[in-house]
């Protein structure tokens, strides 16, 4: 196995756990761990092909990674804004018992 | 593929899984804290420096710091009493599941095509600095935008509005 | 000889590293910066104990601690003897794991910092390229473990404190950075070795210090402010003010952990000295070139021990902030102030050598602090005291 | 200015940790175990017994009349009394204390028993510094460990010891006056043939007596406690 394949391969593996907790969980914090995870992953992947790319010094996949950690920081703070909103609405931040578009 | 690559994956994929499994909310973010710095190791195990350092300082100081913040105003440490997984839980596991066998099946199969080992890049900040001003200046510039839109945003959206009982 | 002297230390690790096998000498290396940074950092720390509790003494007109040894030298060594021998109490509802792990990761993450400061000439454990990156990273890290030391106390008064920490240190973490920035600027470079080199020049024997300029002065008096922020010092101890709080974060904390958080938080002292020395001050780097015989390090450990001398100056003068003014302070005032210091940092820049840089950058800072400082005195109206409820 | 008053303070502190060094009257620090503040002679905390004379055993003042045992507020107090007799400050014929304790883990310093005694027998002692490794024997002082001599009773309390000397040298006085007045009688009684009249009326006189000497006595006594108390 590359060293790129072990990498893409721990990438997937984090992004599966992300997805699975972003699905499986009902707290909307905890969706938004999973979200995060999943991001962090993708992260890792652009990095790793930058790392094994004929051309490292065009930093294109560092750029990107680098883009996606600033993007992520404000998804955070947006969502968990959100959450905190929602929270304030509801009472809860089970996504179970959120199911009415009427508030 | 060095012994260190392996113990930071492990060390990774464990946080990952302590993070979406565990009944504490605050365990979970702590959990979750611990997968970022894994990531982080592997990034400057990568030779990649500044994002590791960058995402070290965004994910561990901003966001995990931010998480443990929301849970602690959503009164989220408490145990729910109806269990931590949604009622849709399986059909979730499915999916990841099979997210995760098409991803490693894809890599597994271009395995070979993958470039193996190169020499190691030399990037300095000031490079980085260079580029972030120069070829990609105006993603920079709208990055910029967003991340003010966001926290004008994340700021109204979480305000107290006006009338509201506190 | 004076070289000699200058590098002894360097010297004597590459003397000690040549007695072990080739492979094993990188590892060796580390090792023993490592070792002698644990070594030094602690010992630093029982000195600054002694000089802050006898220093705030006099202060107040006290002798302060004197009984054990002479003139009371050996006050840490008995401190460390009692919280050493000391029952280790964990709160039977608390989170046993967490609770165990914060003081470790709160140590760990505190002496990570000094790895890339330079003590002396050559004398760093790394030359990190992204040096000053690194070094805000790991200081950003400390503020999860003080989360984790209040919440898995399962005491309220720990939980205030640790939210109180993290909101205060998330707070002045953003001036604290933008104030460095400024000098990052000016330098070009995120490496602390070639920022201390950079000021390691000296005109009609005055150093080039980023401190001599009109905006590396207003960039090290916020750095000041934000940095006793981040290591929770008198006047922004509201995370561990003891008239409301107990201890703060550490309430549920005995003998040796406690030991711990009170050694980690002077580490982070001396670590944000350091890095105040690095960039303001020169780093090691003699205050005038006449003083350059001297060996490197002295500089290094002399100005940091000053900066800590001062810190205990302010904490003997000052009155704690109450929440909502810290806020303010760092928000409304602070950062505003650090963001028009980069915008000036950039003016200096471009304007070239001259005497008119010097006058447009010092009009412009001294200009809106004087018109910021008197509308946020103006701004104080302090009436009679209405009571809500009391009457 | 913005940071001025900083400046100021900075200026203040400096000024008085570098000034401790110059001036003594800064440092108004007493080191405790070398130096000590005088005590105002009306502080108190335990109780002790005076003696007179040089011997402590047979110059106890107290009479074990166990009035100040029976008003202790925390009973801390414990007398046994002697079956013999012996003679007294005044010279009469009086029990003394066989056991006089004080158990000074239950005392609270209130100072009833000295209010009460009438026989100037207990006093309040400077002593503070009883700290001890054995809480029940090194706190329970029994009669030896509690008799300090009159002189003693005057380096702490001179005032109020000149007052109880005064008191008793007149108590003293009107005793022998009135064993010279029994022995007069006796005398007259032995010279005269009818004994029974004198004897009756001489009887009430001495108790008068005393009591007259005792009653201004002890509000000056008071009087003077009230004035060093305030």
């Amino acid at each position: 196995m590359t060293p790129l394949a072990g990498y893409l391969l721990v990438a997937a593996l984090v992004f599966a756990i992300g997805l699975a907790g972003a699905l499986t969980r009902r707290n909307a914090i905890l969706v938004l761990i999973g979200i995060e995870l999943m991001l962090n992953a993708a992260n890792l992947n652009l990095i790793a092909f930058w790392r094994y790319s004929p051309h490292p010094e065009v930093l294109t996949g560092m750029m990107f990674a680098v883009f996606s950690i600033a993007v992520a920081a404000a998804e955070a703070a947006v969502g968990l804004g959100l959450v905190i909103a929602l929270y304030r609405h509801a009472h809860t931040t089970d996504l179970d018992e959120i199911n009415r578009m009427k508030g | 593929m060095n012994i260190v690559f392996w113990i930071l994956a492990v060390i990774t994929v464990l946080s990952g899984l302590a993070a979406v499994t565990l009944k504490n909310t605050v365990h979970c973010a702590l959990a979750v804290t611990g997968a970022f710095a894994g990531l982080a190791l592997l990034f400057l195990q990568l030779d990649a420096q500044f994002a590791g350092f960058a995402q070290i300082l965004v994910y561990i100081g901003a966001v995990a710091i931010l998480v443990v913040f929301a849970i602690l105003l959503t009164r989220g440490s408490d145990t729910p009493a109806q269990g931590v997984f949604s009622r849709t839980w399986f059909a979730g596991l499915l999916i990841a599941a099979a997210v995760f066998t098409v991803l490693g099946w894809a890599v597994m199969n271009s395995a070979a095509a993958l470039p193996h080992e190169n020499a190691v890049p030399t990037v300095t900040v000031q490079q980085i600095g260079q580029a972030l001003m120069g070829r990609y200046v105006l993603p920079l510039e709208i990055v910029a935008l967003l991340l003010t839109a966001a926290m004008l945003g994340a700021v109204i959206v979480a305000m107290h509005e006006k009338g509201e009982p506190k | 000889m004076a070289n000699t002297l200058d590098q002894i230390f360097v010297l004597l690790k590459h003397w000690i590293v040549a007695y072990f096998p080739l492979a094993l000498q990188p590892v060796v290396g580390i090792l023993l910066s490592v070792v002698a940074i644990i070594a030094t950092f602690p010992a630093l720390f029982a000195l600054t104990t002694v000089i802050e509790r006898k220093g705030l003494g006099r202060m107040q007109n006290r002798i302060g601690p004197n009984r054990t040894g002479p003139f009371g030298i050996l006050q840490p060594v008995a401190d460390g003897i009692k919280s050493l021998t000391k029952e280790d109490i964990v709160p039977r509802s608390a989170d046993a794991v967490v609770h165990f792990v914060a003081p470790l990761v709160l140590v760990v993450v505190v002496f990570m910092g000094f790895a890339v400061l330079p003590m002396g000439r050559n004398m760093q454990l790394v030359d990190m390229d992204a040096g000053l990156l690194y070094f805000f990273a790991i200081g950003a890290s400390a503020e999860l473990s003080i989360f984790m030391a209040g919440w898995s106390s399962r005491n309220k008064y720990s939980l205030l404190g640790a939210m109180r920490a993290v909101a205060q240190m998330i707070s002045y973490e953003v001036p604290l950075l933008m104030s460095t920035v400024a000098i990052v600027m000016i330098t070009g470079s995120l490496s602390l070795v070639k920022i201390v080199e950079a000021q390691n020049q000296y005109t009609w024997g005055l150093p080039h210090w980023y401190i001599f300029t009109p905006w590396g002065f207003a960039a090290f008096i916020m750095f000041c402010i934000a940095a006793m922020a981040e290591t929770n010092r008198s006047p922004f101890d509201l995370p561990e003010g003891e008239s409301e709080l107990v201890a703060g974060y550490f309430t549920e904390y005995s003998g040796f952990k406690f030991a711990l958080f009170f050694l980690g938080e002077y580490v982070g002292m001396f670590s944000i000295s350091g890095l105040g020395t690095t960039l303001f001050l020169g780093g090691w780097s003699a205050p005038l070139a006449v003083l350059n015989f001297m060996p490197s390090w002295i500089w290094f450990f002399s100005k940091v021990m000053l900066s800590i001398v001062v810190m205990i100056w302010i904490r003997g003068t000052l009155p704690r902030l109450r929440q909502d003014q810290l806020m303010n302070f760092a928000w409304k005032f602070v950062l505003p102030m650090t963001l028009l210091n980069l915008f000036v940092a950039g003016l200096w820049r471009f304007m070239g050598e001259g005497i008119l840089r010097w006058l447009v950058c010092s009009a412009i800072l001294l200009g809106v602090y004087v018109i910021v400082g008197r509308t946020e005195m103006r701004r104080r109206k302090i009436g009679p005291r209405s009571y809500r409820y009391a009457e | 200015m913005l940071g001025e008053g900083i400046l100021k303070g900075l200026k203040e502190t400096a000024r008085n940790a570098l000034g401790s060094f110059v001036s003594a009257e800064r440092l108004t620090t007493v080191e405790y175990p070398e130096q000590r503040l005088p005590l105002p002679e009306a502080s108190r905390n335990f109780p002790f017994l005076v003696y007179d004379g040089a011997d402590w055993e047979s110059g106890l003042r107290c009479v074990a009349c166990q009035i100040c045992e029976k008003e202790c507020p925390p009973k801390c107090i414990y007398i046994d009394k002697s079956k013999d007799k012996k003679p007294d400050a005044v010279g009469k014929q009086q029990f003394y204390p066989a056991k006089f304790d004080i158990d000074i883990s239950v005392c609270m310093s209130c100072q009833i028993c000295v209010e009460v005694c009438p026989f100037e027998a207990i006093k309040m002692d400077h002593e503070f510094e009883l700290s001890t490794d054995d809480r029940f024997g090194g706190l329970l002082l029994d009669r030896k460990e509690l008799a300090k001599s009159n002189e003693y009773y005057h380096k702490i309390h001179p005032t109020e010891a000149t007052a109880v000397d005064d008191r008793l040298a007149k108590e003293r006085a009107a005793a022998e006056a009135k064993t010279k007045a029994t022995a007069a009688a006796a005398a007259a009684k032995a010279a005269a043939p009818k004994p029974d009249v004198p004897t009756a009326g001489a009887a009430p006189v001495p108790a008068a007596k005393v009591a007259a000497a005792a009653a201004p006595a002890t509000p000056a006594l008071d009087a003077k406690r009230e004035g060093d108390a305030s």
